[in-house]
C-alpha cells in the first residue's frame, strides 16, 4: 500500500479510538468538572463494562446482536449503579477532599480490578461483533486519463467499525443536551459552581454527586461495551483508558466537555496514525510527557479559558 | 514540641537494637523478609519525608527508586563499573531527576501535583521499557554476585544483607529524626500546616519545597539502589505506577508524618499480603480495602492514631 | 535629584482590578519611618487589597512599591518579609495543629538560630500574655488569644513596618487596651501600619489616619481632622 | 415566625456563636448590626443549615429547621441572598431564575411577578450572570431567592459596594416584601441604610446576642451605636 491509502486507514483506526476515548474521558470531565474530584478507578469501571458485556452476551447465547443491544442498556446501568453507590458509601463520607478521594479511588481500582481477576479469571475473552461487513475502501488516484476511483488492497474497514463512531457520536450529542437542555443538566452546572448556593436552593447536592459519578461511570461502561467486540475483555484493560483519559481531560481543560471531545479526538486520531508509523512505546513518552508539560505550563489546558 | 528529645532518640535506638537483636532468632524465611521490608521501609521513610512532612502527595516515586536501581544497576551491567562508584551513580540519577522534576512539578500543586509526578514516572517507565537493548525492558536483569562486593563484604550472604539492610534504614530512620528537629524540618512541617503563612513569615517556600523533594527522591534512590544490590535484581516492574503507589500505602497505614509509621505501615502491609498471597491470586485486593479503609475510618494511620490518643510526644 | 527625606514605602499608581471590578485604582501612598498610621474605610474599600499588594499576596494590575528606598514591584512575599516587613491576616492564619511556642518559634527563626530564637520567641510571647499557653495546639485557643498569636508572630520577626489588618477584631476590651499599650511601646523604632474599625483603636493611636473608598484614597489627616472631614462622614460613617 | 434559640455554631474546634437568640416577626425588617467578625454571616448559614448546629435550635413557624437536610430549607420557603451574591455566573439570568423557581416549585405566575419586580432584567435574560454589572447581579441575587415566594428573606450585605440608585431600588423592593407579609433578615454595616429601611435592629458581639431595639431609638441614640461598633 502506497502512503496515502496507508495514511487514511491509520486515521479511520484512530477514530474509533477517539470515539470511544471521548466517551471515557467526557465521564472523567464529567466528574471532575462537577465534583472537583479525581476518580482514579474510572479505568476500571470502563473495564467493568466489557466484563458484563461479556458476560451479558456469553449468558444469552443467540445471535450476537442480541447479547449485545442488552449489554449496551445493562453495562451502563449496572456500572453507574455500583459506581453511585460506592461514592455513597465511600467518597460521600471523606467529604469529597481532593486528596483523600484520589486515595480512596485507587482503592477502589485494586478491589474492582481483583474482584474482576477473582469472577472473570485472568483469559482475555472477546464478545462477537453484532454485524461485521467488511468494507473495502476507495482511494483516488492521478492516472493517465486524469483521476481516477482505486480500491486498494487492504485499505478496508468494517460496518461495525463505522457504527462505533456514528454510536459514539450520538452519546456525546445526548450528552451534550442533557447538560444543556435539561433541567439536570441546570441542577448539575449549579452545584459544580457553587456547591452551597445550590444547597440554598433546594437541590440535594449530594443525590446529584451520587448521580453524576454513576453517569461518568456509565460513560466509560458504555464506552467498552462499544469497543469490545474489537479488542476483548480483559480484567486489566482499564490502565490505558484512564491513562488517556487523564491525558485528554486536561489537554481539553479541566472539566471543560467541549475541549474534552476535541481533545480526546486529536490525542485519539495521533494515538492512532503515530502507532501506525512509529513505536507505540515512544508515541505514549512523548503523549506523557507533553501532558505533564501541559499541566505545568498551561494548567487550563489547551482548549480551556481561563483558570478558575 | 519542644522537650520529648531525649525520649524520642531513646524509642527509635531501642527500636533499631531489637531489629539487630531478633536476627539472631529469626527462622530463615523471615529473616530475608525482614531484610526486605528494611530497605522498603527506607523508601518509605524517604516517601514520607515529602508526603508526610511536607504535605506534598506525589504519585511518581517509583521514578526515584527505579533510578536508584538503574543508576546502579546499568553502571554495573554497562559500564563494569564496582559496587562503590554504583551507588553513587544511582544516588546521583536519583538527586538530579528529583531536582529536576521537582522543579517542574513544584509549579503545580494540590491534585495537578500528583498527576504531574505520575506522569513524569509513566515517562520514565516507558523510557525503560522503550530502551529495552540496554535495559531488558520487563523482563529486567540481574546482578551478578561478583559484582554485590563492597570492599570485603559479600552482600549476596545472608547475614551481611540482613546488616546492611538495617544500616541503610537506621541511616534513613535517624537521618529523618534528627531533620525534623532542625529548622528546615520545622519549616517543611510548617509548609505543610499552612503554606501561604509560611511564605508570609518570610520562608522561600519553593525552594524548601525542592530541597524536600530533592532530600526525598535521593532517599529512594538509596533504597532502589540497595534493592538492586542486596537482591540482585533490576526490573521494569520496580519503576511501574504500582510501586509509586505502595510507599503513599506504607506511610498512610504507619502514620503520615510520623518517623516510625513508615516502617511499621510497610511491616504490616508486607505480611498482609504475603499471608493473603497464600489464600488468594488477587491479594492486591487487600491493598485496596486497606486504602480504602484507612481513608474512611483511620485518617492518622496506626502510629497517627496512637500518637493522637496516647502518646502526644512522639515525633 | 535631591530627594530630601526617603520614606520608608512608597506606593504610586497602585492598582488591582479583579474581573473587570477595580478593587484599588491608582493609589499613592506614602509611610514615613516611625510612624503609626491607620488605614479604614467600610468594607470593600481596598483596605486588605492595597496592604496585600504592598506584602506581596497579590501582585498589582499597575503601579509600583518601594520599600526603604528600593523598588520591590516585582519582588516575591518571602523577600520582602526578609527585607523587613511583617504581616499579620485579617483571618487568623495561624499553624492550628502545631504548639504556640512553635508557632511563633517558626516567625523567630527566619533572622535567629537556636537559643536566640528561643528568647525571641519567649520574648513575644510574654508581651501579648501567652507565654502561659505556648505548649497548647493553637488550634484550641479562643478566637482573641488567636489574633494575639498572630501578633506575636508578627514581634517575634523585628520587623521595621508592622502590617496589621484588623488586629483587634474579637478581642475584650482589656485585651485591646493592652493592646494598644503594646503598640505605643513598639513605635517609633517599629513602623506600623495598621487597618482598623475600632475607632477608639485608631483615634487613641494613630498619629495620621488614611481613609480608603471604593478603591481610592479618600481622605488623609490626623485624627481630629478626620473626624471633622464631611466627606469622610458622609462615605464611611454613613451619616452625612 | 423565625425563633432562633440558643444557638451554638462554628468551624472546627473554633466557636462563633455563642447560645444566641433572636426573633424574627413576619411583616418585619430585622437588621443585625455588628463588626466584622462578629458571627452576621455564620448566623445566616447555620439558618440555611450550612453549619451544622452544636447546640440550640433554628425554628420557623414550629417547623425545626436545623433538623432538615440542608436542601429542605429552602424549601420551607427560606430565601437567601448571600454576601457578594454568589450567582450562578456560568448560566444566564433565566437559568438562574429558573433554578429559584425549580426550588419550590413555582411556575410561570411567579417568573413574571419577579421580572415585574426587576424590569432590568427582563432585557438580559439571555446574558450569563457574570457578566452584569454589580447592581444587576444584586438584582438579580434578590430575584433569584424571590422566586421561591419566601416567607423568610435572608439577605446578607446586599447594598455593599452598589451606588446609590440601585441601593434604593433594592430598598424598595424590601419594603414591599416587608408590606406582604414577608419576614426579612438583613445584615448590614452601614447605618445609613440600617436606618433607611429597618424596623427593629439587633446587634451581634463576639458570637452572642445583644439588645433588639426599635430603629427609632438607634436613630435617637447614638451612644448605642458607638459602643458596639466603635463608631
Amino acid at each position: 500500500m502506497e502512503f496515502g491509502p496507508y495514511l487514511m486507514l491509520a486515521t479511520l483506526e484512530g477514530a474509533v479510538s477517539a470515539a470511544v476515548l471521548a466517551l471515557t474521558a467526557v465521564g472523567l470531565s464529567l466528574v471532575f468538572g462537577v465534583m472537583r474530584v479525581v476518580n482514579v478507578a474510572h479505568g476500571e469501571f470502563f473495564m467493568l463494562g466489557a466484563v458484563v458485556a461479556w458476560t451479558v452476551a456469553h449468558w444469552l447465547g443467540g445471535h450476537p446482536a442480541l447479547g449485545f443491544a442488552l449489554a449496551l442498556v445493562v453495562a451502563p446501568v449496572a456500572v453507574g449503579g455500583l459506581a453511585a453507590v460506592a461514592d455513597w458509601l465511600v467518597l460521600k463520607r471523606i467529604g469529597y477532599d481532593p486528596e483523600r478521594t484520589i486515595v480512596a479511588t485507587i482503592g477502589l481500582l485494586y478491589i474492582i480490578q481483583q474482584g474482576a481477576l477473582m469472577g472473570f479469571g485472568p483469559e482475555a475473552r472477546p464478545v462477537e461483533p453484532p454485524f461485521n461487513t467488511r468494507l473495502a475502501l476507495p482511494w483516488i488516484e492521478w492516472g493517465e486519463e486524469g483521476l481516477r476511483l482505486v480500491w486498494p488492497w487492504g485499505l478496508a474497514t468494517t460496518s461495525y467499525k463505522l457504527f462505533v463512531i456514528l454510536a459514539a457520536a450520538a452519546v456525546l450529542l445526548g450528552v451534550w443536551a442533557l447538560m444543556a437542555r435539561s433541567r439536570a443538566g441546570l441542577v448539575m452546572q449549579a452545584t459544580r459552581e457553587d456547591r452551597e448556593m445550590a444547597l440554598a436552593f433546594a437541590i440535594p447536592v449530594g443525590r446529584v454527586y451520587a448521580g453524576v459519578f454513576g453517569l461518568g461511570a456509565g460513560l466509560a461502561a458504555l464506552a467498552a461495551v462499544l469497543i469490545v467486540p474489537i479488542q476483548q475483555a480483559h480484567y486489566l484493560m482499564g490502565g490505558d483508558p484512564l491513562l488517556l483519559s487523564f491525558i485528554v481531560v486536561i489537554i481539553g481543560g479541566l472539566g471543560s466537555l467541549p475541549g474534552t471531545v476535541l481533545a480526546a479526538v486529536l490525542i485519539g486520531l495521533t494515538d492512532g496514525i503515530v502507532s501506525v508509523f512509529f513505536s507505540p512505546t515512544l508515541a505514549k513518552i512523548l503523549a506523557t510527557l507533553l501532558v505533564a508539560m501541559v499541566l505545568v505550563f498551561r494548567p487550563q489546558g489547551l482548549f480551556g479559558s481561563t483558570a478558575r | 514540641m519542644r522537650g520529648g528529645g531525649a525520649r524520642a532518640w531513646t524509642l527509635h535506638l531501642a527500636v533499631l537494637v531489637l531489629l539487630l537483636a531478633v536476627q539472631f532468632v529469626l527462622p530463615a524465611y523471615h529473616h530475608g523478609n525482614l531484610a526486605r521490608i528494611m530497605v522498603l521501609a527506607s523508601y518509605a521513610v524517604g516517601y514520607n519525608i515529602l508526603f508526610g512532612y511536607t504535605g506534598l502527595l506525589s504519585l511518581g516515586h517509583a521514578l526515584f527508586f527505579a533510578a536508584g536501581m538503574y543508576g546502579l544497576g546499568l553502571a554495573i551491567k554497562l559500564g563494569g563499573w564496582a559496587a562503590g562508584p554504583a551507588i553513587v551513580a544511582g544516588l546521583g540519577a536519583g538527586l538530579l531527576l528529583s531536582l529536576a522534576v521537582g522543579a517542574l512539578a513544584l509549579r503545580t500543586s494540590g491534585v495537578a501535583f500528583m498527576i504531574v509526578t505520575l506522569m513524569f514516572a509513566q515517562a520514565g517507565y516507558l523510557a525503560i521499557l522503550y530502551f529495552g537493548a540496554f535495559t531488558r525492558g520487563d523482563e529486567g536483569f540481574v546482578i551478578p554476585r561478583e559484582a554485590r562486593m563492597i570492599m570485603w563484604l559479600d552482600l549476596a550472604d545472608a547475614a551481611t544483607r540482613y546488616f546492611v539492610a538495617l544500616a541503610l534504614f537506621a541511616l534513613c530512620l535517624l537521618f529523618c529524626l534528627w531533620l525534623m528537629r532542625q529548622p528546615l524540618g520545622r519549616a517543611l512541617i510548617a509548609i505543610r500546616e499552612n503554606e501561604e503563612r509560611t511564605e508570609m513569615l518570610g520562608y522561600d517556600t519553593f525552594r524548601l519545597k525542592l530541597v524536600a523533594v530533592a532530600i526525598s527522591g535521593t532517599m529512594s534512590a538509596a533504597a532502589g539502589a540497595a534493592y538492586a544490590l542486596l537482591f540482585g535484581y533490576v526490573g521494569a516492574s520496580f519503576a511501574a505506577v504500582q510501586y509509586s503507589i505502595l510507599p503513599l500505602l506504607w506511610v498512610l497505614v504507619g502514620g503520615a508524618g510520623t518517623v516510625l509509621g513508615p516502617f511499621l505501615g510497610t511491616l504490616f502491609m508486607f505480611y498482609l499480603i504475603d499471608i493473603a498471597s497464600g489464600l488468594t491470586t488477587a491479594y492486591m485486593m487487600i491493598a485496596g480495602v486497606v486504602l480504602v479503609m484507612i481513608t474512611l475510618f483511620a485518617r492518622s494511620g496506626l502510629l497517627g492514631e496512637a500518637r493522637r490518643r496516647l502518646w502526644g510526644w512522639l515525633p | 535629584m535631591g530627594v530630601a527625606a526617603v520614606s520608608l514605602l512608597t506606593t504610586s499608581g497602585l492598582t488591582r482590578h479583579f474581573s473587570g471590578i477595580h478593587a484599588v485604582e491608582g493609589v499613592d501612598f506614602t509611610l514615613e519611618a516611625g510612624e503609626i498610621r491607620a488605614l479604614i474605610g467600610s468594607n470593600g474599600a481596598g483596605k486588605t487589597t492595597l496592604v496585600s499588594m504592598i506584602c506581596g499576596r497579590i501582585p498589582p494590575s499597575a503601579g509600583e512599591i518601594h520599600f526603604d528606598g528600593r523598588d520591590i514591584t516585582r519582588w516575591p512575599a518571602h523577600r520582602r518579609i526578609m527585607a523587613g516587613m511583617a504581616y499579620t491576616f485579617q483571618i487568623s492564619s495561624i499553624y492550628a495543629g502545631l504548639p504556640v511556642f512553635e508557632n511563633v518559634a517558626l516567625a523567630a527563626r527566619r533572622k535567629r538560630r537556636g537559643r536566640a530564637a528561643e528568647a525571641a520567641t519567649q520574648e513575644a510571647l510574654m508581651r501579648v500574655g501567652l507565654w502561659e499557653r505556648a505548649d497548647q495546639p493553637a488550634g484550641d485557643l479562643a478566637y482573641g488569644h488567636q489574633r494575639l498569636l498572630e501578633i506575636a508572630m508578627g514581634l517575634a520577626q523585628s520587623p521595621r513596618l508592622l502590617i496589621l489588618d484588623e488586629p483587634t477584631q474579637g478581642l475584650s476590651e482589656g485585651e485591646i487596651a493592652a493592646f494598644k499599650a503594646l503598640i505605643r511601646e513598639l513605635a517609633p523604632a517599629t513602623t506600623i501600619l495598621l487597618i482598623e474599625h475600632n475607632m477608639s483603636v485608631v483615634m487613641e493611636l494613630a498619629e495620621r489616619v488614611t481613609v480608603m473608598d471604593m478603591g481610592r484614597i479618600l481622605a488623609e489627616g490626623t485624627p481630629a481632622e478626620i473626624r471633622a472631614n464631611r466627606a469622610v462622614q458622609a462615605a464611611y460613617l454613613g451619616t452625612g | 415566625m423565625l425563633r432562633i434559640e440558643a444557638v451554638d455554631a462554628g468551624y472546627g474546634r473554633a466557636q462563633v456563636l455563642r447560645r444566641f437568640s433572636l426573633e424574627v416577626a413576619a411583616g418585619e425588617v430585622l437588621c443585625l448590626l455588628g463588626r466584622n467578625g462578629a458571627g452576621k454571616t455564620t448566623l445566616m448559614r447555620a439558618i440555611m443549615g450550612h453549619l451544622p448546629l452544636m447546640g440550640g435550635a433554628i425554628r420557623l413557624e414550629g417547623v425545626e429547621l436545623s433538623a432538615l437536610p440542608p436542601h429542605e430549607v429552602p424549601r420551607q420557603g427560606v430565601g437567601y441572598v448571600p454576601q457578594g451574591r454568589r450567582l450562578f455566573g456560568d448560566l444566564t439570568v433565566a437559568q438562574n431564575l429558573a433554578i429559584g423557581l425549580m426550588a419550590r416549585g413555582q411556575g410561570e405566575e411567579t417568573r413574571e411577578w419577579v421580572l415585574g419586580l426587576f424590569p432590568r432584567l427582563r432585557e438580559r435574560l439571555g446574558q450569563r450572570a457574570r457578566t452584569l454589572s454589580g447592581g444587576e447581579q444584586q438584582m438579580l441575587a434578590t430575584a433569584r431567592a424571590l422566586c421561591l415566594r419566601p416567607r423568610l428573606l435572608l439577605m446578607d450585605e446586599p447594598t455593599e459596594g452598589l451606588q446609590p440608585s440601585m441601593i434604593e431600588a433594592i430598598r424598595q423592593v424590601v419594603a414591599r416584601m416587608r408590606d406582604e407579609g414577608v419576614g426579612i433578615l438583613l445584615v448590614e454595616q452601614r447605618i445609613d441604610a440600617v436606618l433607611a429601611i429597618a424596623d427593629r435592629v439587633a446587634f451581634i458581639e463576639n458570637g452572642r446576642g445583644g439588645e433588639v431595639v426599635p430603629a427609632e431609638q438607634l436613630r435617637r441614640d447614638h451612644a448605642l451605636v458607638e459602643r458596639y461598633l466603635g463608631v
